[in-house]
């Protein structure tokens, strides 16, 4: 099964690569692309786990996948509603930078109501 | 008979593939665009081209087979419109500058 | 492996069909107001509401009726094939807290979103968006399987963003990005620790993982991730960036429910993964680390709050504080040994939750009604605010005695449980930790009270007159969080009978004195706002000795901001989240 | 080495390297497009896993989509992004770098301790294949055995298409998503998007329906028809509904709400939630399907098309 091996390593090596882009891109629309690689590192995960437990005439043990495939249309909504935020910030600001400076402390915006 | 037709695979496919390794060398090492989507195209439309009709034998039904041709129909048919769109996108980036 | 699962949960499933409502309830009324649109949202909600009140109400009754925990396998399928319900005590009073909660807030919100004007969109979005956490909070509590449970904590995600986001304003956006990236961060490492665990035995169900997991390394790598991941989404101190923005940011009804509830839901998650999937498996060390971080929560948040210039922020703050005494429970339930000795302090610690979500709920919807009366709601400007506004400010008071401990809240017995927790297995230390939780608490409490009951300088003047119905909502429920002390707890909870009532006294009015002078005195020495009360103070003397300690205070807790801030900054807080769950890995793998 | 183990490992070591570029990359838009092909390649690691029905899901939804979705930002935040100048000191990314490092051979090592017996739900999932009469093993997980994750599901993409409807600015409330696309009606773009999707439909209907017993089902082709309406509307051959149609909003909670009304037949008529009787198991779940493929084709489209930026009324 080192095919199987390979693939994991694989899976791990992207889970680190996504963790770094997450915590070091200084663009937003870069963490989000970060955060897909992140993903889909895990479900590359769940998928060898999966493909370890191949049996009964099946490749790979089918709840995995279907977890994966709930995961995958979960992970495109987030990704969905993290980029509708971002382009209403980016229409209401000059700027998407998601700290907000010393002088702009977070929540000196008059709240609603 | 079944030797015929993993030599038909084997010439095919590995002709296809060449016409990929010409293309993708094209895409990096052309200059501008519009020669960079020659090189493209004819990875896409030959070498796909190729590599299906290599696979053609290698099919266990006709329903396969046809399922392979309209892959690469619908890989031309997408290809051809982009790769338009590109150029055009391309041409009008170049008089407006 | 099947015949464990269905001998496990074949006992009885009469009302087991509640559980399945419980979720299916809210969830066709997510539904349904969204088809019909803007004009039925609020009465969908309403009526909603209230069949979902009684569902908690039933599964509760039948809970009492029921030995053992109701169990319900949704399809006929047995785990691990199929996914079970489950409610036991737990899950039962969290789904009445819920819904108690959701209620009042509804009943808050209904003045204020109408759906009417140019306020359509706001509207239209809360009421759905209400629905919606109700659903996935009562799919947490209530769900049986570990994917489950991811499913439902992002539902639960994707209904808390739009609402810190609702009024649209560029901050808020920012908060809500924020937010929303950090809990994705959050639910990733979550679902990687319920991968290796799949890989490891072949199951996400909760009891049957119960029975299967030992502390092999994979186990640990994954109890440290889900762990560091739910913590991510609970706003653990110092995984907390999007927190206060977040929660100030929200309109009124909306901050009520993230602080009350949503922060919750990852929290009970928490609860059933040291408690229920891996009893014993974390450890001494760790859980020393987890109550260490909420320990350092209490103190930066509440240090934090007094220092914030406008009301909500404190509140916020606040939230931060009171998190992290929920995670004080850990250490004292599990004893030295690291297996699960006092099953007290479990029940302290939920008994904690809930009356933080009662507390903290009514205490924003106060805020609130101030805001709309003054139309600002800056510490200094608070002035005068309980001449013209009584009924809230009063329930900002109770609110604020409930999160403190005044007898007979449902802090007060949860401290109380929690104390004799740490009395008995000898961890004097957290003893002091909750004593000096109570003082900040009371600190900001009485820092607010002290500036909204004061005399103003001039006469203020309502900015707009606040409907009464909001005012009474937000009292009801902190006379709720006041009175929960007295509710029959030892039927659902760990908690031995009567251990409230014996309690009350003279004995405990004197501590809750002492609570209010020790909150005075600190409130003092650390807030950035003079306390009204210092005015006629003329003495010289006086002020010369208090002068100094405070001027040290006072730049000791500008400290403690200024790291609060570094903290929140984006690359700062995802670094501490990797090294947490770093360390969380080490120090399980450290008690083998 | 064989041939075939070779083949997993220059695959897995392009991917690795592209998904380095993706984040290493300068510019944004790149690592958008970088993104895409990484989908892609993904998709065919799930392939060399068997997974064939996560594959055509990945390739969908992650590679197709989401990238058409990144791009699209990417291309919209150009400007806004370039001024973004927050970029970590030294010391951070150092430590970020050590720190992931970390987490992976953590990660490394829990796969490698994972038991030699795998456990597997896989011989579970064929003896009670009998109770749907279906034969995709995938398809029987989602839509009996875990059908309560699969209606959640729908209800995240519910709540993502609210989510992001609820960024309109209030005077679009019920307004139409997206600008109004406009191209040369003699142009390439309009002629494929007439060609196309009469096309893409059929495929769409064929993946929906060998999903019963072969990879495919309801994801996989409400993404392609998502992707043909997409195409109708970049051709300005329609236009994007406004969102506060009513039409528009049965067909948004149309599967789940079938899900849920089939699920509480089983209660209230069977034995339980979301059971469904032998015999009409497969129609049922057919029916449900159906209802699903149009649900998720049109959140996914509407979801790429982002908030409502014009007023319904012209």
């Amino acid at each position: 099964m080192s095919g199987v091996n390979v693939f994991g390593l694989y899976a791990a090596a992207a889970v680190g690569l996504g963790l770094y882009g997450m915590i070091t891109s200084p663009q937003p629309l870069r963490k989000i692309i970060a955060f897909n690689l992140l993903g889909s590192g895990v479900f590359l995960l769940f998928g060898v786990v999966g493909r370890r437990g191949a049996a009964a005439g099946i490749g790979n043990d089918p709840v995995p996948q279907a977890l994966v495939i709930t995961g995958v249309v979960v992970a495109f909504s987030a990704t969905a509603l993290a980029v509708a935020l971002l382009l209403r910030l980016s229409e209401k600001a000059s700027s998407t930078t998601l700290s907000s400076g010393p002088a702009g402390r977070a929540g000196s915006d008059p709240p609603g109501h | 008979m079944s030797l015929a037709r993993d030599m038909i695979t084997l010439v095919a496919v590995s002709a296809g593939a060449f016409f990929f390794l010409a293309g993708t060398i094209g895409l990096l090492r052309f200059p501008d665009t519009l020669t960079r989507l020659h090189a493209l195209t004819k990875a896409d439309n030959l070498g796909l081209g190729l590599v299906v009709l290599g696979l053609l034998p290698q099919a266990a039904s006709v329903r396969d087979a046809l399922k392979l041709i309209s892959v690469w129909l619908l890989a031309l048919l997408a290809g051809a419109t982009v790769s338009q769109l590109i150029a055009r996108a391309a041409r009008e980036a170049r008089t407006t500058r | 492996m099947l015949s464990t699962a269905a001998t496990l949960d074949a006992t009885a499933s009469t009302g087991g069909f509640m559980l399945v409502l419980s979720v299916v309830v809210p969830v066709s009324g997510v539904l349904l107001a969204f088809i019909l649109g803007d004009r039925y949202v609020r009465l969908i909600a309403c009526a909603i509401v209230l069949l979902g009140l009684a569902i908690s109400a039933a599964i509760l009754v039948a809970l009492l009726h029921s030995n053992g925990p109701i169990v319900y396998l949704l399809g006929d399928w047995p785990p691990p094939l199929g996914i079970a319900l489950r409610a036991d005590g737990l899950a039962a009073v969290m789904l009445a807290t819920t819904a108690v909660v959701i209620c009042a807030v509804a009943a808050f919100a209904a003045a204020d979103f109408s759906a009417t004007g140019t306020g359509r969109r706001a509207s239209s979005t809360f009421w759905i968006l209400l629905l919606a956490i109700w659903g996935a909070l009562n799919t947490i509590f209530l769900a049986g399987d570990l994917f489950t449970l991811y499913v439902a904590l992002e539902l639960l995600t994707f209904a808390a963003v739009p609402l810190v986001s609702l009024d649209g304003h560029t901050e808020t956006l920012r908060a809500a990005i924020r937010y929303l990236l950090f809990a994705l961060l959050g639910s990733v490492l979550y679902l990687l620790g319920a991968t290796l665990l799949y890989g490891l035995h072949g199951t996400l169900d909760i009891v049957l993982l119960s029975h299967r997991v030992g502390a092999q390394p994979a186990v640990l790598v994954a109890a440290a991730l889900m762990t560091t991941g739910l913590l991510a989404k609970t706003a653990l101190f110092p995984l907390h960036l999007w927190l206060p923005p977040a929660h100030a940011g929200a309109p009124t009804a909306a901050s009520a429910i993230l602080s009350g509830l949503v922060v919750k839901g990852s929290f009970f998650i928490i609860v059933r993964l040291w408690f229920n999937v891996m009893p014993g498996v974390p450890g001494f060390a760790a859980t020393q680390l987890l109550a260490g971080l909420g320990g350092a929560a209490i103190v930066l948040g509440s240090v934090v709050a007094l220092r914030q210039e406008r009301l909500k922020l404190l509140i916020a703050y606040s939230t931060l504080a009171q998190i992290g005494y929920l995670f004080l429970m850990f250490p004292l339930a599990f004893g030295p040994s690291g297996q699960l000795e006092s099953s007290g302090a479990l029940g302290g610690g939920l008994l904690q939750a809930i009356s933080h979500a009662t507390a903290k709920a009514a205490m924003f919807m106060a805020a609130g009604c101030i805001y709309a009366t003054l139309g600002q709601d800056r510490i200094p400007g608070l002035r005068g605010v309980g001449r013209i506004l009584p009924i809230g400010v009063l329930a900002f008071a109770f609110s604020g005695l409930a999160l403190m401990g005044l007898p007979p809240g449902g802090a007060f017995l949860a401290k109380e449980l929690l104390l004799q927790a740490a009395a008995e297995n000898g961890q004097w230390w957290w003893a002091l930790v909750l004593q000096a939780g109570g003082v900040f608490t009371a600190a900001y409490v009485v820092l607010v009270l002290a500036h909204a009951v004061g005399t103003s300088d001039g006469a203020t003047t309502p900015h707009s007159a606040t409907s009464r119905i909001r005012e009474l909502a937000a009292l009801a429920l902190a006379l709720c969080s006041l009175l929960l002390g007295l509710a029959p707890w030892d039927a659902f909870l760990p908690i031995p009978q009567a251990s409230a009532a014996d309690k009350l006294g003279l004995d405990a009015v004197w501590k809750m004195l002492l609570l209010l002078v020790g909150g005075a005195v600190v409130a003092i020495l650390l807030g950035r706002w003079d306390l009204p009360l210092t005015h006629p103070w003329r003495c010289k003397a006086l002020r010369a000795v208090v002068g100094p300690i405070r001027r040290a205070g006072l730049s000791s807790s500008a400290l403690l901001e200024n790291c609060d801030d570094l903290l929140r900054e984006w690359p700062v807080s995802c670094i501490c989240l990797v090294s947490l769950a770093a360390a969380f890995g080490v120090l399980m793998r450290v008690a083998y | 080495m064989n041939i075939a183990s070779t083949f997993e490992l220059m695959l897995a070591a392009v991917v690795l390297g592209l998904g380095i570029w993706t984040i290493a990359v300068h510019e944004t838009y790149s690592a958008a497009v970088g993104f895409v092909a990484y989908g892609l390649l993904v998709a065919l690691i799930w392939v060399r896993l068997d997974a064939v029905d996560v594959a055509l899901t990945e390739a969908a939804i992650s590679g197709g989509l989401g990238g058409v979705l990144l791009l699209g930002a990417a291309a919209r935040l150009r400007h806004a992004e370039l001024m973004v100048a927050e970029v970590p000191d030294r010391l951070t990314r150092v430590s970020a770098a050590v720190l992931s490092v970390m987490t992976a051979a953590a990660l490394v090592g829990a796969v490698l301790w994972l038991p030699d017996s795998a456990p597997t739900l896989a011989p579970e999932v064929v003896a009670n294949a009998w109770a749907t009469s279906l034969t995709n093993p995938v398809t029987n997980v989602l839509m009996a055995f875990r059908a309560m994750d699969t209606m959640l599901e729908k209800v995240v993409l519910l709540l993502a298409i609210i989510g992001v409807w609820s960024l309109a600015p209030d005077t679009a409330w019920g307004g139409r998503p997206g600008p109004r696309h406009r191209a040369d009606p003699n142009g390439v773009l309009v002629f494929l998007a007439r060609l196309l999707p009469p096309a893409g439909i059929a495929i769409a209907v064929y993946i929906l329906w060998t999903g019963a017993n072969h990879p495919g089902g309801a994801f996989q082709g409400g993404a392609i028809l998502a992707a043909m309406w997409l195409l109708a509307v970049m051709a300005g051959l329609t236009d994007t509904p406004a969102v506060g149609r009513r039409w528009l909003r049965l067909i948004l909670v149309a599967g789940p709400a079938l899900f849920l009304v089939v699920g509480l037949g089983g209660l209230w008529f069977g034995t339980a939630f979301l059971a469904y009787p032998t015999a009409q198991a497969k129609p049922l779940i057919v029916v449900i399907e159906v209802a699903m493929i149009q649900t998720i084709a049109a959140t996914l489209g509407l979801l790429l098309t982002g908030a409502p930026e014009r007023s319904a009324k012209p």
